[in-house]
């Protein structure tokens, strides 16, 4: 027996929803999405469980995560009561409730919180280096045989390999901070989605067995080409790879990328930058100005989280596209200058944006599929046990 | 029959020779005044003539209408003009209303044609047929339908190669191609507007096939395959003339839909499925019909117990809206669906899918009045302005409405609706006088 | 013996021919004596085959017709009318039913359906050859209109038909006008208020010259028939006079004080029939805005202490009944309904404290001030149930199959106007399947979009009300949500009830009107006649005949009010030539026949010096009952004489 | 009646009411609501107006039964109506005793203008009766 909390709807509403009550169940919704499947139905069931203020169900799906947004159901929607944008919706609200801090919640309700929070990040890495970090002052030596600008020599007295490790250990820490809070999230997610889960138990083979899904999907975002136009997709595998590789070489091999020399055209830490750089402008591209149109379901309506997500991703690209051709032309003051504020929008956008906020999905998307596969194979072994 | 060039002053002009008009003017005349009934159609009898039996009592409609029909036409205090529109009405000052009553060229002499059909067997144009909704043919030159009124030919000139087959054929020398459109001005105190309803048309909805799937058929050609006169004489699947075994109906189709922007109820639907559904049953004894429905909407009287009763026949209610149909290569289609009950989406197979199309308002009622000036509601429908006190009156004094011009509504509610128009319009003249 | 008849066999489309070998029985038929031409058609009643059949009267010289169709009571008129158009006396038409008590009574035997046909055209042709020409007596009619009940069907009807020139008579049983409608606060789709709705109407009556409106009147008796009902009224004491005359010179407001006064003054306090029993009222008594404006006395409570004489002098506590007698030319029926009562325990009514109807819910909006309260407590959430007393199929069984028709939107628009007009109202619907049609889907739409709950059940699974430690809630298997069962604590269960015949049948058995199979007044047909009843000159409007709401309410009175006009507005109507006869010269007056007429249509007369029974024209209505108790067998019913009826049964013997 | 022919189905004739009875046989028909085709149906005004000879009649020429779809209550006519068929039934019943035919072949029932069910239900018992009367007699 559940009972009906009323005033649940208006809590998700605050995370975007629009006029999702219009909804008169008549299906259309979950009948239409390319994406529902078996005992994975959605929109309306989900949007069913909002409006009655079924909470622990909604925390326990991994539904919103299975969804892509495609929009077909918003735009068939007999009653306009935009079903996307709740599964947009409820992704928030799940992310805030993964979150044991707290902070997403703050950060989603609040611009003061999000805002200020990137403001106080930026201001820690900008603080750091004014007051430990000097310029040297002999601009001669930093100029390397290629002609471009020595990105890690600019600071006085500290030695390239150094000033790369000091970097590195800053990279580490934040991603130290950021995976120690998605990793929690993702337990809590993990505990509410499987643990909870009061009609299957899985039993441990089962996590191995099914492992390849997490791979599987979260290279490839397969589930997403299923949706109507497969241009959605192929933009997100852009920028979802490009975002990866990016991160992986200033988090894991900053070494090997950060370098003092400007490495051949043909060298892959060039090649792979460009990759990632074009792939994620064109999507920020792309979707600015289908924000600004009003273009597609998907992009109808902009909780301030989107808009914030997308200018520190634009602001990161441009500064790290400026810092790369300034070192090519040789201007050293622009260089080390735009390089600092490249990091002060980069770690703050890192730091609340992965474990309490939008990107957070590219974790908990290819894990819903997991944790979804875990329940339906267990479900499915007890019911052949059951024959 | 036709319009007596002198005889222009009428007590009242109703627009619209369906069953709403129809019992309007049956109603005035009866009250001892004369009508002018105006069709735009070359016979009248509206959407009703074309249905087969009607819904609770499943009498058929061609019983109801056509007497009421041949009542219509022998009234001696109305006057019929088919083939007509009525444009430009005004209000005098002395407040009757002024009118140009257009009479098209029929291209047959309406009193010589004795509906021998002669000519349109001579006729050698093929087209299809909007009386069989598409489902056959018919000629250029034809009667319309067997039991329309008035029951003689007409010649659709659209179409015509002017090859002068007809005109040769016909005994009576009925065919007379110098006709020409002829305007009468017209005068009444009283007008009631009974220009019902447009189909809604399921071609702009895409996910149920946008008119392309061969097996997908809407409500009223389903209709036309349950008439006696229907064109097949048995229910087919128009694909490749399979008799179906195993039927869907889609309900809401254009309806309950901002989508579309027709966010109301169109009122018959439900029962007109459940209808055909019984009806079915009778026909192909052996197939199994399903509908798929958001809420049914029995709400009239013995309309729960008929609803009550197609369960018990056998058709299948399934609740749920269906979202998308997919056609195979053998033409059955496959209906995609949620079941709520069990959380699940559905998919089903049928070989026959009626798509029950709903209501909308017949956008001609605007243009009636020089210069716009009758109010439209929300819904395009003709304005009910006191709809507590005053259900048929509008917004001009003297005019009224009647039937599915005011909303969408089923057969026994559009003549109470009629009886009500006809009853204030009387009222009016006789406070006026 | 010998008549020219045509015989025409409808295939009705397929409904007859599905099932009837129509060509086997014009084959028989054909070779009947008689029969001059037998034909098949697939719509006899269609234009085309009507003008066919008059040229067949006229080329042919036919003096007799029969129709094997549908039930005679479909189309017996439009075929006498057939036969007339032709030339031929319409009492030589006979129609013969084998559609409804042949091709669909026998389709399980086609066989049988056929043979059974035959019998039944051969009997109709039998018959046909001894039909006498017959003229139909012509009666004036008296142009005066009775309607019954002045709720807002008899109110609206009454000013239509006084406006095309009738004398109506408007009688209302309780001592103010305006029925259930004066009852509800705004109303849907317009949001005016249904007092105003009334008061605008009321106003319209006392306007009109030829209306005479009675309150606290009921039909006692009738002994008439179309054209000429002699009706007999009570009018009840109301405790003083009706109009508002004696406010005289001192001026509307001062009179209104006074009669405020009056009230105030009574010791006696009752249960308030107009709010459903939430409040109490004096025994003198005025509904809220109610009409006309004096007060009336409760009889039944007042204790004739005579406070409210010494204030207000018009009040009259010695008032007797009085009786009128009059005349009308028809009767318009608009009784209208009573709410559904729910009955102990069903929904948790009359056992828990704050389970109410509806109807209680709607007085409770317009009686609360600022904020909702119902019983001293605050109202928050609110619970509705929806189909209660209708739909009673499955696990609700019970004696109202139809659906009520008008409650989802009353409650819906009900839910709405609480939420506008009070603060934090939430409302729950435990519906059936919401049956806002047409338009009023916009209120559901509207309340959605508010922030209203629906969940549904359906027939098998009727949501439960409990109370537990104080608190009320709802239970139920909520089929929107995988079947999960649910619960909603409730401040108050508002049980939607819908619309049940009037529990007061009299005026029913009075007028003789046959009801349907949901109990209320039966129309003829629902699309033929949709307020015409199977008595002549018996119409009925609004809810009397099934539930409406108030715009389909009104359109069946004015459509009632026309069909009454088009009836009588001639002043004369033609009967039925069907009456008792009397064979002078075998009649030896017994008066055993004079004592069975239940209309007093037969007298002693004189003929040839003995003493014989004579039939008033005007006031027979053919009903035979004459017949059997003539021990000579001197009489017979015209159109019913033992020659047709015996040809008959040896026909169908065969 | 001829003894021999108790195979075939028992004729009954059934005198309706226009107003009352005879729509419930036409809703019979309507709701599709079968009974034995053997039943044939004269209607007339109102069943206080049937002849005790019209019934003898009937059971000359070889009827079966013959069946009284009454009025009852719902007489247009007057209230009268049903103690009226009764005192025709009564009046029948001797004319049937005097000529040795079972008075169980006459019966009567009140139907209403919707007891399409009822109609059905007498018919059939009625049917049973007489068929199972002819193998007895």
């Amino acid at each position: 027996m559940a009972k009906v909390q009323a005033g649940f709807a208006d809590e998700i509403k605050r995370f975007g929803a629009v006029d999702f009550s219009a909804c008169y169940n008549c299906g259309n919704c979950t009948a239409v999405c390319p994406l529902a499947e078996n005992d994975n139905t959605f929109p309306r069931r989900l949007l069913r469980y909002a409006v009655l203020g079924l909470e622990d169900d909604i925390q326990s799906s991994p539904e919103p995560w299975l969804c892509y947004y495609c929009g077909d159901c918003s735009e068939t929607c007999p009653r306009q009561s935009n079903p996307g944008e709740m599964m947009m919706s409820l992704r928030r609200y799940l992310t805030s409730k993964y979150d044991w801090t707290g902070l997403s919640r703050k950060f989603y309700v609040s611009k003061a919180w999000e805002l200020g929070a990137i403001a106080f990040i930026s201001a820690i890495v900008i603080l750091l280096f004014a007051l430990f970090l000097r310029p040297t002052a002999d601009p001669a030596g930093l100029i390397n045989a290629e002609g471009g600008v020595k990105i890690n020599s600019f600071v006085e007295g500290i030695e390239p390999e150094t000033f790369v490790t000091i970097i590195e250990f800053g990279d580490w820490t934040m991603a130290a901070i950021v995976s120690f809070f998605l990793i929690s999230n993702i337990f809590n997610m993990y505990l509410k989605i499987v643990i909870r889960n009061k009609k299957v138990k899985v039993p441990l083979r089962l996590y191995v067995k099914e492992a390849w899904n997490l791979f599987f999907h979260f290279g490839t975002q397969f589930r997403f080409s299923k949706c109507k136009d497969w241009t959605y997709w192929a933009l997100h595998w852009l920028v979802m790879t490009g975002y990866t590789i990016m991160f992986t070489m200033i988090v894991v091999i900053l070494p090997w990328f950060q370098t003092e020399r400007i490495h051949p055209i043909s060298h892959p830490q060039r090649f792979l930058g460009y990759y990632a750089t074009f792939g994620i402008l064109l999507a920020i591209i792309v979707w600015s100005v289908s924000r600004i149109r009003r273009t597609g379901e998907v992009h109808k309506y902009t909780h301030a989280s989107d808009w914030i997500f997308l200018i520190m991703l634009f602001l990161t690209t441009l500064t790290g596209i400026l810092v790369h051709f300034f070192r090519i032309g040789g201007l050293i003051y622009p260089t080390y200058y735009t390089y600092v504020i490249h990091l002060a929008i980069l770690m703050p956008m890192l730091i609340i944006e992965v474990p309490f906020s939008k990107w957070s999905h590219i974790a908990y998307r290819p894990l819903a599929i997991y944790f979804t596969s875990l329940i339906n194979s267990a479900a499915a072994l007890e019911r052949e046990e059951k024959k | 029959m036709g319009m007596d060039p002198d005889r222009s002053k009428y007590d009242v002009i109703v627009i619209g020779g369906g069953i709403a008009g129809q019992e309007s003017a049956l109603n005035l005349a009866d009250s001892g005044l004369s009508v002018l009934l105006v069709e735009k159609d070359v016979s009248i009898g509206g959407k009703m003539i074309h249905l087969s039996k009607v819904f609770p009592t499943l009498d058929c409609a061609a019983c109801i209408t056509t007497p009421k029909m041949s009542e219509t036409a022998r009234h001696p205090n109305i006057t019929i003009s088919t083939d007509s529109e009525i444009v430009d009405i005004e209000k005098n000052p002395d407040n009757s209303f002024s009118g140009v009553l257009i009479k098209h060229p029929r291209y047959v002499v309406e009193n010589d044609c004795t509906g021998c059909q002669d000519c349109e067997d001579a006729c050698p144009v093929i087209v299809d047929d909007q009386y069989q909704y598409g489902f056959v043919g018919r000629k250029a030159a034809y009667v319309p339908f067997s039991i329309a009124n008035p029951r003689i030919a007409t010649i659709d000139i659209e179409n015509c190669i002017l090859c002068g087959a007809c005109e040769r054929a016909c005994a009576a020398d009925a065919i007379d191609f110098t006709q020409k459109i002829e305007r009468t001005g017209v005068t009444a105190g009283s007008v009631i507007i009974a220009t019902g309803f447009n189909l809604f048309d399921p071609a702009v909805i895409e996910r149920y096939g946008g008119g392309g799937f061969r097996n997908v058929i809407t409500s009223m050609q389903m209709e036309r395959q349950l008439v006696p006169t229907r064109p097949f004489n048995n229910v087919l699947r128009p694909g490749d003339g399979k008799m179906p075994d195993n039927i869907a109906y889609v309900l809401c189709t254009g309806s309950r839909d901002e989508t579309v922007g027709n966010p109301i109820c169109s009122q018959v639907c439900c029962m007109y499925s459940i209808k055909q559904g019984q009806l079915l049953l009778g026909s192909l004894p052996m197939a199994d019909v399903t509908i798929y429905y958001l809420h049914i909407r029995a709400f009239g009287k013995g309309f729960e117990e008929f609803y009550q009763q197609s369960k018990g026949m056998g058709v299948e209610f399934v609740k749920g809206k269906v979202g998308t149909i997919e056609q195979k290569e053998n033409g059955d289609l496959i209906v995609r669906y949620e079941d709520m009950r069990e959380g699940r989406v559905k998919e089903a197979e049928h070989d026959l899918v009626v798509l029950a199309v709903g209501m909308l308002a017949n956008p001609e009622a605007e243009t009636l009045f020089m210069g716009g000036k009758l109010e439209i509601d929300e819904y395009g429908y003709v304005k009910q302005v006191d709809r507590l006190r005053n259900p048929a009156k509008t917004n001009i004094e003297g005019v009224f409405v009647a039937g599915t011009a005011s909303g969408p509504m089923d057969i026994p509610d559009s003549i109470v609706s009629a009886g009500a128009a006809a009853s204030e319009s009387l009222s009016y003249l006789k406070r006026a006088r | 013996m010998n008549k020219k008849i045509g015989v025409y066999i409808c295939q009705c489309g397929s409904n007859i021919s599905d099932y009837v070998d129509v060509e086997r029985v014009r084959e028989v038929v054909e070779r009947e004596e008689g029969v001059a031409l037998a034909k098949v058609t697939m719509f006899a009643c269609a234009d085309s085959t009507q003008q066919e059949i008059v040229k067949d009267i006229e080329e042919q010289e036919l003096d007799g017709l029969v129709i094997a169709s549908c039930s005679p009571k479909l189309h017996l008129f439009t075929f006498r009318n057939v036969a007339e158009r032709g030339g031929l006396n319409k009492y030589n038409y006979v129609q013969s039913n084998i559609r409804e008590q042949g091709s669909w009574a026998h389709s399980d035997t086609p066989e049988q359906a056929t043979e059974k046909a035959i019998r039944s055209v051969r009997a109709a042709i039998a018959r046909t050859r001894l039909a006498e020409p017959l003229v139909s007596p012509v009666i004036s009619s008296e142009r005066t209109v009775l309607v019954v009940g002045a709720g807002i069907a008899g109110l609206r009807a009454a000013v239509d038909l006084a406006d095309a020139g009738s004398k109506v008579y408007l009688i209302e049983r309780d001592h103010f006008v305006g029925g259930r409608t004066a009852q509800w606060g705004e109303l849907f789709p317009t949001d005016e208020t249904g007092g105003a709705v009334t008061a605008d109407l009321y106003e319209e009556v006392i306007n009109r010259d030829n209306i005479t409106l009675h309150t606290g009147c009921e039909v006692v008796s009738n002994s008439g028939s179309v054209g000429n009902f002699d009706i007999k009224l009570r009018i009840a004491p109301r405790g003083a006079k009706a109009d508002t005359d004696a406010a005289g010179a001192e001026g509307l407001d001062d009179f209104e004080k006074r009669l405020e006064r009056a009230i105030e003054a009574c010791p006696v306090e009752v249960p308030n029939a107009f709010d459903f029993g939430l409040t109490n009222r004096k025994a003198i008594y005025r509904n809220s805005g109610g009409f006309p404006l004096m007060p009336a006395i409760d009889f039944e409570h007042c204790t004739r202490c005579g406070e409210c004489v010494n204030i207000c002098p018009e009040i009259d506590l010695d008032q007797k009944e009085a009786f009128e007698q009059i005349k009308a030319g028809a009767v318009v029926l608009a009784t209208g309904f009573d709410p559904y009562e729910p009955g102990t325990d069903e929904f948790g009514y009359s056992s828990i404290e704050n389970v109410i109807t509806l109807q209680q819910f709607r007085r409770l909006i317009e009686i609360s001030g600022d904020t909702l309260t119902y019983k001293g407590k605050d109202v928050k959430d609110i619970a509705y149930i929806f189909c209660v007393g209708s739909r009673q199929t499955g696990a609700l069984d019970g004696e109202n199959k139809y659906c009520a028709r008008h409650c989802c939107t009353s409650a819906i628009h009900s839910a709405v106007l609480a939420k506008k007009k009070f603060a934090e109202i939430q409302n729950y619907h435990f519906t059936r399947g919401v049956r806002t049609y047409g338009k009023q889907e916009s209120i559901y739409e509207e309340s959605s979009k508010l922030g209203d709950i629906y969940l549904q059940s359906f027939e098998d699974d009727p949501p439960v009300v409990s109370c537990e430690n104080g608190i009320t809630s709802v239970k139920v298997k909520d089929v929107l949500t995988e079947d999960r069962e649910l619960e909603v604590d409730a401040d108050l269960v508002v049980l939607v009830t819908g619309m049940v015949p009037r529990a007061d049948k009299r005026i029913g058995e009075i007028m003789k009107v046959p009801a349907g199979r949901d109990r209320f007044f039966n129309e003829v047909h629902p699309k033929l006649k949709p307020v015409e009843t199977v008595l002549d000159g018996i119409y009925l409007a609004g809810t009397s005949q099934g539930p409406k709401n108030i715009t389909e309410t009104v359109q069946s009175a004015l459509a009632a009010a026309i069909k009454t006009n088009a009836l009588i507005g001639k002043g004369e109507i033609e009967l039925e030539p069907t009456m008792a006869k009397i064979d002078r010269a075998l009649c030896e007056w017994c008066g055993k026949c004079q004592e069975a007429c239940p209309f007093d249509a037969i007298d002693k007369t004189e003929f040839e010096g003995k003493a014989v029974a004579g039939v008033n024209e005007s006031t027979c209505k053919g009903c035979g009952m004459c017949l059997p108790v003539c021990p000579v067998n001197a009489i017979q019913l015209i159109g019913f004489t033992d020659a047709e009826i015996e040809t008959m049964i040896d026909a169908l013997a065969d | 009646m001829d003894k021999g022919n108790n195979k075939k189905t028992s004729k009954i004739l059934v005198f309706s009411t226009e107003k009352i009875s005879d729509p419930a046989i036409d809703l019979a028909g309507l709701l599709k609501q079968h009974y034995p085709p053997s039943v044939d149906v004269i209607s007339i005004p109102c069943s206080s107006g049937i002849k005790p000879r019209w019934i003898m009649r009937a059971f000359d020429k070889g009827f079966d039964g013959v069946f009284i779809a009454a009025d009852g209550t719902d007489c247009p006519f007057s209230d009268t109506c049903e103690d009226k068929t009764a005192g025709i039934v009564a009046m029948t019943h001797e004319l049937m005793d005097g000529k040795g035919i079972d008075k169980a072949r006459l019966r009567m029932a009140a139907i209403c203008s919707v007891c399409s069910e009822a109609f059905v239900k007498q018919v059939k018992v009625f049917t049973d009766y007489l068929a199972g009367a002819g193998k007895s007699g």
